[in-house]
Parts: structure tokens; sequence; C-alpha cells
């Protein structure tokens, strides 16, 4: 066996082999989900650690090359992607296993695991995948996964799933309708035989189009963002962190590989500066509205989509030639927003749990239970926030520097303004915490410590991510996706 | 052109013009019980006729038996749906046209 | 086919359009689910025409049959629903106007991407149909060249099928209030032929059109028959039954044919030389009882009883 | 003989194209399901008009499966649409028979 | 070629249907209105190539079978929420069978 593809079989196979057996014996889900979890970060390691070594590689299925069949393409983007969706994986996974029992809703414990496992699995394909069709089967998975794990907390989540339902699927509906027509140009489906073949002309202008509209659906982007703050605001909280973190960085990883690979000459200054202005309308609003939230965990969701207009402003200060600062800055801002907001939808979890509800003012007073999961929150807010050293300020310093050395100024206030945007609703939700509240609540003894835990880890690792700054750097430039 | 051809033919278009009667009974019946009537007889001649013409006209024997078959499956989803849906339009009350 | 080709293009083209219109703007509910129904039947002749058998099989099958039957019995729960639609979330009046208008532009810029190359794959395909392992383009393609689009394909109706039992246990049917007594014989009498019509379809895969999706869902339509005719749904959600285990199959087996290549020493999802084609119609009955099963899962929209049913069922 | 194939499978796709009336019509779903079963036999003819016209007999399977899945519309809306419809107007106690046969 | 216009009349119909529509079920069927001419793009494309291109078809039939899982699902859905509303709407306030919250 040849070492460097076993990492990228596992990580495609082992979390279906593990839904299919945590489906097939529903006994068996936490320990099962558990050891692939672990199994599954150790891959991810490794991947990562191999495209640190040699480089990108590309693995052929079924041994059929590029115009006829599927490719795997692991760089330094698809690695540090699937670093993150393992870290969140297993935090998540963690953090629902130490939820206590009674709480659950009656279907969640045989069905959230099989479920969780699939969406990680159409999370890995995705990231691995070269090839547009098979990037859509892949989105499909984890849409459905998604809506599934939703709709577990019953209720009104069950309206929010349908909504998100409704828009994930016409994102990927107008995402294949621009596959179709690049099929019909070029006939290819390769992300790399295209980067090579593609012109400019009005089919593969118009498919650019189609594309992006839909991943800018999938990627909640203002102002098509209305349907993630319900569902994600409303899901069970580490189904919220998956949410957050990775699969709203799906859509948005799957545009950076477009716009930097096939559609790269098409990416002139008019596109840039309005994707870069729709991202700024992003960071305030997404911002503004989550100022004024009551609901923690509301908070947290609009937060969201604030924090993705950043990734946005890569487009424009690439076009205006500072490429290389400007995609590095923007991946690892992504990365360290996934961490830190998975981080802080887990903490946010383990809070609400103890107190019970999760209006703001309703959850200060006695901490006890919970002082671990404000840790977390703390230090995942100064990630959020890009207060030296986390990988939020190691993402925001690389893209100041671009803004810098281009000129773009109007870019770097957007920056600026969304920092104090950021600072101000989070500094809001910590001072829920020191303020005297209501006494209410679950016994902090039923609360096991693994649901601090859980989200500490995750805190930690986005701070310790602005430490890794050479080795992202370097990983982040393996591979054809990463501008020169 | 051999004479199964022709016949074959002959039959198919023969069977046309009951399909087409078959939605002029749809189109100009009063109410459901004699458009179920008109559509169960029209439009199994019609296929049927279609179905032995390209039977004959093939010259084949499997095919006509895979001709057949279609024609009787159709036979038994129409009757079977005319039944059900006279019944229950009764059990409705719906009212037959003219009492 | 000459002129007559093209007015019967422009005519089945004029059909689909109106038929697509009533079915999204129809007043009444089961008028817009009829139009849909027949919506796909039309499509199958559009596929027909586009010369693509396969395509025109699977939406017999799966778009009129499947879909048809799931869309006709959710209306027994949304009938009623009708009238108090204004519950039902935000109004799109806004949308009513920028969406058509955006969409007139890009038929527009669709129309004129009229005279696209085209290039196509025709000949890689044909060139790689050899050592395929199957004489039919289209099964090679699903099976060999893309088989990994097959396997998360399998996965995608697994998870739907995992989801919706998810989302609670299977409504029991309404019972129509006049039971008729033909129903349980047409069942009975059109099951062997659903069962024939799928094995039939399955073993011309190979070599013409067919093959595990149409023969999948042919099967599931049977089974679906089987349900509305009377009989109970025999799907069994209990952990101990062997259920769980036989709506996974299909993903099982694709899922360990990838890996055995991986083990082999050769690359994810390769055969190794010469069993390419007893291995691909391995796959395809795998995948086609999946795919019968998964659907009539699906048709059930909910998690089907642990261990049976009490009361006299019918 | 096979050269008037295509001129009768247009006239037959007009055939469709008339009945459609009756979907839009109505007035009862009956008469609209038995529109759309009128439809599937015409499909079926038109489909084996096609397959003997351009010699290509793979299409015989086409009408094979509009033949057997045709049944599977009809009984579906019999059985479940239409009288299920019936029985919510008529009797609304029918929420409490949806109790019957769950475990 | 009469399909490919009829690809953007049905997209257009389908993007129409999905923004104006209220009613849960009637945005389900204009999505797969959407779907379905997105597939008809890939036919069309398959026809126009020389030689008959058959890659587009498999691509298809992945498709129809991914529409009607989602379709499915998504039915699923729309009928607990019409359930619950009804429930909501007769005054039922206990869900006898436990599932939900």
């Amino acid at each position: 066996m040849i070492p460097e593809t076993a990492g990228p079989v596992i990580l495609f196979s082992l979390p279906l082999a593990a839904a299919i057996t945590v489906f097939i014996r529903p006994r068996w889900s936490v320990p099962v989900t558990l050891g692939a979890s672990g199994v599954l970060l150790a891959a991810a390691v490794w991947v990562v650690g191999v495209v640190l070594q040699q480089g990108a590689w590309r693995h052929d299925i079924g041994g059929w090359t590029a115009p006829l069949g599927i490719g795997w393409n692991v760089d330094g983007l698809s690695a540090a992607l699937l670093l993150l969706t393992a870290a969140v994986g297993l935090a998540g996974a963690v953090f629902h296993a130490s939820r206590p029992a009674p709480l659950a809703t009656v279907r969640d414990p045989r069905f959230f695991w099989p479920l969780w496992l699939f969406l990680w699995g159409g999370l890995n394909a995705l990231f691995l995948a070269a090839d547009l069709f098979n990037v859509y089967v892949a989105l499909e998975l984890v849409s459905i996964a998604s809506v599934g794990l939703i709709g577990l907390a019953g209720g009104s989540a069950q309206a929010a799933a349908w909504r998100y339902l409704l828009a994930t699927l016409l994102g990927s509906t107008i995402y294949l309708f621009g596959v179709a027509l690049l099929y019909g140009r070029y006939a290819a489906l390769d992300l790399a035989l295209l980067t090579d073949g593609v012109e400019r002309d009005g089919v593969t202008a118009v498919a650019a189009a189609l594309m992006t509209l839909g991943l800018l659906l999938k990627a909640a982007v203002f102002p098509l963002h209305f349907w993630l703050p319900a569902a994600h605001g409303r899901a069970p909280p580490a189904v919220s962190a998956v949410l957050s973190a990775v699969v709203i960085a799906a859509g948005y990883y799957l545009l950076v590989r477009l716009w930097f690979g096939p559609f790269a000459p098409l990416l002139g200054t008019g596109v840039a500066t309005l994707l870069g202005l729709l991202g700024a309308a992003a960071v305030l609003w997404g911002g503004l509205l989550a100022l004024l939230q009551r609901r923690l965990k509301m908070l947290i969701a609009y937060s969201t989509v604030s924090q993705f207009g950043y990734g946005l402003l890569v487009f424009p200060l690439a076009a205006a030639g500072a490429a290389h600062p400007a995609w590095t800055g923007a991946v690892t801002l992504v990365l360290a927003h996934g961490l830190a907001k998975a981080a802080l939808f887990l903490a946010a979890g383990a809070i609400v749990l103890r107190h019970g509800i999760d209006r703001l003012e309703a959850l200060g007073g006695d901490q006890r239970g919970a002082t671990l999961a404000w840790v977390a929150f703390a230090i995942a807010s100064a990630s959020l926030v890009g207060l030296p050293p986390t990988g939020g300020f190691l993402g925001k310093w690389w893209l100041a520097q671009a803004a810098l050395a281009t000129g773009g100024y109007f870019w770097l206030a957007i920056l600026m303004v969304g920092t104090g945007f950021t600072a101000a609703y989070l500094w809001r939700a910590l001072q829920a915490a020191v303020r005297p509240g209501r006494e209410a609540g679950i016994d902090p003894a039923t609360l096991s410590a693994a649901l601090g835990l859980a989200a500490l880890s995750l805190a930690l690792s986005a701070a310790a991510l602005g430490l890794a700054a050479p080795v992202l750097g370097v990983l982040l430039d393996a591979g054809p996706g990463a501008p020169g | 052109m051999t004479a199964a051809q022709w016949i074959g033919g002959l039959l198919v278009l023969a069977g046309i013009p009951f399909l087409l009667l078959g939605t002029l009974g749809l189109l100009r019946f009063p109410d459901v019980y004699p458009r179920l009537h008109a559509l169960a007889k029209s439009d199994n001649v019609g296929l049927g006729l279609v179905c032995i013409g390209l039977g004959v006209q093939s010259g084949s024997l499997t095919l006509l038996l895979k001709l057949v078959l279609i024609w009787v499956l159709m036979l038994i989803a129409s009757a079977t749906a005319a039944g059900l849906i006279a019944r229950t339009a009764l059990a409705r009350g719906l009212r037959p046209w003219g009492t | 086919m000459g002129v007559a080709g093209v007015i019967f293009d422009v005519l089945l083209a004029l059909a689909l359009t109106w038929l697509a219109w009533q079915a999204t703007r129809a007043a009444d509910l089961f008028h817009a689910v009829v139009s849909f129904i027949v919506f796909g039947l039309l499509m199958a002749l559009a596929w027909v025409r586009l010369e693509a058998p396969d395509i025109a099989l699977a939406e017999a099958a799966i778009g009129a049959g499947a879909t048809g039957a799931l869309l006709l019995s959710a209306l027994d729960r949304l009938a009623s629903r009708e009238r108090r639609r204004r519950l039902l979330y935000e109004p799109g009046a806004a949308w009513g106007f920028w969406i058509p208008a955006g969409g007139a532009l890009l038929g527009a810029l669709t129309l004129a991407a009229w005279k696209l190359p085209a290039p196509g794959l025709g000949n890689e395909v044909r060139a790689a149909l050899g050592v395929s392992g199957v004489e039919h383009p289209v099964t090679a393609v699903l099976l060999n060249f893309r088989a990994l689009d097959t396997l998360l394909e399998i996965g995608v109706l697994l998870l739907a099928a995992i989801t919706i039992w998810s989302l609670g246990r299977a409504p029991s049917p309404l019972i129509p209030a006049m039971p008729s007594p033909a129903l349980p014989a047409l069942g009975r009498l059109l099951f062997p032929v659903f069962v024939l019509v799928a094995a039939y379809l399955l073993w011309r895969g190979s070599h013409a059109p067919g093959g595990a999706f149409p023969a999948g869902a042919v099967l599931g339509a049977g089974a679906i028959l089987m349900l509305l005719a009377g009989a109970r749904p025999w799907i069994r959600s209990s952990e101990r039954g062997p259920w769980r285990w036989i709506l996974s199959l299909g993903l099982v087996m694709l899922l360990a044919a990838g890996i055995a290549g991986t083990l082999a020493g050769q690359a994810f999802f390769e055969y190794p030389p010469g069993t390419a084609g007893p291995l691909i119609l391995l796959l395809e009955v795998a995948a086609g009882l999946s795919i019968a099963l998964l659907l009539f899962a699906l048709y059930l929209r909910g998690e089907p009883c642990e261990h049976g049913y009490r009361g006299k069922g019918r | 003989m096979t050269e008037l194939y295509p001129a009768v499978a247009v006239l037959l796709l007009i055939n469709i194209v008339v009945g459609m009336v009756r979907i839009l019509r109505g007035p009862t779903a009956a008469d609209r399901m038995l529109a759309a079963e009128m439809f599937a036999t015409s499909a079926v003819v038109i489909v084996l008009l096609m397959a003997f016209g351009t010699d290509n007999l793979t299409l015989i399977d086409v009408a094979l499966i509009f033949a057997l899945l045709a049944a599977l519309a009809s009984v579906t809306f019999v059985s479940r649409a239409w009288s299920a419809m019936t029985r919510s107007r008529a009797a609304p106690e029918c929420l409490d028979d949806e109790g019957e046969g769950k475990p | 070629m009469v399909y490919l216009s009829l690809t953007g009349v049905l997209f257009v119909l389908g993007l129409h249907g999905l923004f104006t529509a209220r009613n849960l079920l009637r945005r389900l069927l204009s999505l797969n209105i959407l779907t379905t001419s997105v597939f008809l793009l890939f036919v069309v494309m398959a026809r126009l190539a020389e030689p008959l291109d058959n890659v587009p078809h498999a691509i298809v039939l992945t498709g129809i079978v991914i529409t009607v899982s989602t379709t499915a699902v998504a039915l699923a859905l729309v009928v607990r929420i019409a359930g619950r509303m009804r429930e909501e709407d007769v005054g039922a306030a206990a869900d006898t069978r436990g599932d939900v919250e």
C-alpha cells in the first residue's frame, strides 16, 4: 500500500463505515463514534504532515485519469480543512456524548450518531473531491445530514430545518446548473483540467456567476443569510458548532477553490469588488444584528454571518495584486473562526444547560458547573476579536498587510469596524456571566466536566493557531490552489 | 413491403382513432362516470390494436409477447382504476349525471 | 424524423412549460401534484427524444412512479392544511418581482450560450469501454469510471432514510373509507410482474439500457404497490432484525469494493484486472436491492414499527 | 407504413395537449386522475411508435415501465389521496383512527 | 434545439415558483422543476456532442436518485410540520408519541 493514499482512504471511508455500524447497532454508538473520531483526527494530522513534507498530491479513483475518472486532491487548503473538521468533529462528539441524558429528545440517542458520522463523511468527501459533480453529491450528503441533525431538536427546529433544506437545495441546484454549462463548454469536470482549459467567454462567465450564487447561498453570505440564524440557533449545540464552523466553511472553501482555480482569469476588479462589498455588508450587518440579539445562541449565529464576511475580502485584495497574503490571511481567518466558533457554540451549549435558558439576562449568578465553559468562551472570544497571539489575530494581520500593500484602505476600515462590532457583542455576552442572575437551571453536579473541556480544547487550539504561524504558512502554500 | 408489414401498419393506424375518441369522450361527457366508460373502452381497444399491429409488423414472437404484456398491464391498470374510482366516487356521493 | 420531429419537440416543450406553470401556480394542491406527475411522464418522452433511454427508464420508474406515489400520499396529510396556509412563513412578494427578472436575464444568457462547442467525452468513454468490464457505456460510467459518485449517491439514499426515521414514527396510513376487494388481488397479481421486470432490467444493464437504477426503482414501486394494496409494511426497525443490514447492504458493498482496491495495492475503487465484469454485476445487484428497499423506506415517511403491528390491519 | 409513425406520434401528442384541458378544468380530482391515466396510454403508444419508427427496440422497455407504473399511480390516488380526503372532510374523528396500528 | 430554450424556461419557472409560492408542497414542486431543468441541460449537452456522450446520462441518473431522496426528506418534514400545526390548531398540546421535545 502506498502510504500517502491511506490517509485519504481512511478519511473518506471510516466515517461512512462507522455511520453504518452505529445505524445497525445503535447501542455501540458512543464508543464507535469516539473511537472513529480519534482515528480520524490522527489520520487528518497525518495527512497534514504528509502535505508539509512532500507537498500536494492527487489520487485517481479507480485508476481512471481526469476527463473520465474522478480524483481526490490533497493540498494544503484541503488538508487544513480536513483537520478542522476532525477537530470540531471530535470535540462535538465528546460534548454530545457527555450531555446529561434526560435532556435529550426521545429520538436523539438512536439517530444523532449516524447522522453526525454521515455529515462528517460528506464533509471529508467534499474536501477531498477534485471533481465538480462529485462535489455536488457530497454537498447533498452534507445538506441532508445537517437537516436531520437540526430537525432532531424537534418542535420549531423542524421548521428551521425545512427552511434550511430549501435554501441549501436551491443553492446546490443553481451550482449544478453552472456545472452543467461548464461541462458543455469544456467536457471536463475536474478542477485541475478546467484550470488549465478555461477561457474568458460568455458561457464561462454565466457558469461562474451561477456557481458563485449557489455557493454564496450555501455559505450564507449577506443578503442570502436569512436561513442561517434560525437553523444554527435552534440546533443542538454540537450540531450548531459543526454547522457554523465547518459546513459554512465548506461553501466558502469551494468559492475559494473555484475563484483561485478555474475562474481565476475572470476575477477582474469589478467582480472582486462586488464580492468584497458583499463581504463588507455581511461584516457590518451581521455584527449589528449580533449586537441586538437577546439570546446567546442567536448572538453567536449572527456572528457567523459577520465573520464569513471577512473571508470574502480576499477577492478584492487578491485582484488588487496582494493575492498571497490575502489568501493566506483569509484562509487562516476561516480556520481560526471555525475553531473559535465551535468553541463558542459548545461553551454556550454548556452554559445554557447549566441555566436552563439562553436569554442573555438570565445567564448570570452562580456559575458553578459552567466555569470552564466561560473560560473557553472568553478565550474563543479573544481569538474571534483578533487579540494577539491568537489565530484570529494572525489572519487579520495578514489581511491587513494585504490591504496596506495594495492601498485598500476601505477594506482595512471594514476590518477595523468589524473588529469593533465583534468586541462589542462578545463583551455583551461575557458581561452576562458576572451579573447577578436568577437561580434556576439544573444541579451543577450533573454536568460533566467534559462539556467544558471540549469547548476549552477547541478554544485553546484557536489561540494556538496563532503560534503555529510558520507551519501554517508553509501548509497553505502547498498545492496548486495557492496563488504564488 | 411484405404483407405482414401492411397488415401491421393498418392495425396500428386503425388503433389511433380509438385513442383520439377516448380524449373526445374525456372532454365532452358531462361527468366522471361516462368519462370512465369512454376511457376504459376506447383506450384499451386502441392500445390493443397498436400493440398487435406493431407485433405483427416486427415479425418476432418475443416482441409480440412483450407488446401483449404491455397491453395486458394497461388493461389491468385501467380496469382496476376505473372500478376503484367509480366506487369511491359513488361513496363520496357524486351523483351520476341525469339522476 | 424531419419536420414531424421538430413539431413534436415544439409541442412537447410547450406542454412541459404549461404543466410546470400549472404545477407551481395551480390554486388546487391536487391539481398541482397531478400536473407534476404528468410533467414527469412527458419528461420521459423528452428523454427518449434526446436519445437518453436510460434516463427515460429511470424517470418513468422513479420520477413518475415513486415520486408520484410519494407526493400523492403526502396529500392525505396536507389536503386540509391548504386553507390555513397563511400561517406558513414569510410572504414572498418582494422577491416575486426580482427573481423572475433575474431569471429572465439568465434565460437570455442561456440562449446566448446556444452554440456551445459541446465537445463531450463520447470518444473517451468508447475507448475505455473495452476494459471496463461491461458493454453498456452508461453502466460503465456509473459503476467503473465514476463509481465514487454512485457510492456517495447510495449513501445519500441511506442517509435520507435515516433522516426520515429520525423525524418520528411512520404515520399509520389512513384506511380508505370503502376498502375495495379488488385491491389485494391486484397487488398479488402485479407484484410478481414487478419482480420479473426488475430482474430483467438488471440483467440487461450490462449491455443495454437498464441496470441497477431502473431495476431498483421498479422493485421499490412494486413494494409500494403491495403496501397500497393492503399489505402491512414489513420493514422493521428493530436492532435485532436483519432490516438494518439489508438497507445498508448497497453502501457496505460499494465501500468494500473501494477499500479492496486500496488493500490490493491499487487505487481506491480500482478493480483487479479481469474481475471488473463479475464485480460490477455483484455491485449492481446489491445497489439495485438497496435502491428498491430504500425507496420503499422513504415512502413510509417515518421509522417503521420495531416489532410488528397490533390491530387487525387489512 | 413506418414513415407515417412520426406524424402519428405528433397527432397523439396533440391528443395529450388537448386532454390537458381536463386537468385544468377538473372539476373533481377523479377527472384529473383519469386524464393523467389517458396520458399514460397515449405516452405508451408514442414510445412504441418511436421505438419502431427509429428501429430502437430498447425503447419498448420504457413503454413496459410506463404500463407497470400506470397502475401504481391510480392505486395510490384511489387508496390514499382521494379516499383520505373524503374522510377528513366527512369525519373529523379520523384523527383518532390514526392511532390504530401503532405499536 | 428546442430543448435548450426549454431548459431556460423551466429554470425561470422553477425559480419563480420557489420564491412566490407560500405553500410548502408547492415550493417543493418548484424546486423539483428547477432540478429537472438542470438535468435537461446536461442531456442536451450530451446530445449535441459528437459522438453521443454518455457521461451526462450517468450524471443525471445519479442526480435523479439524489433528487428523490431530498424530495422524500422534504416531504416527510412538511408532513411533520403540517401535522404539528394541525395539533396546535386542535389544541391538542401533548404529543402522545413523545417523539418531540
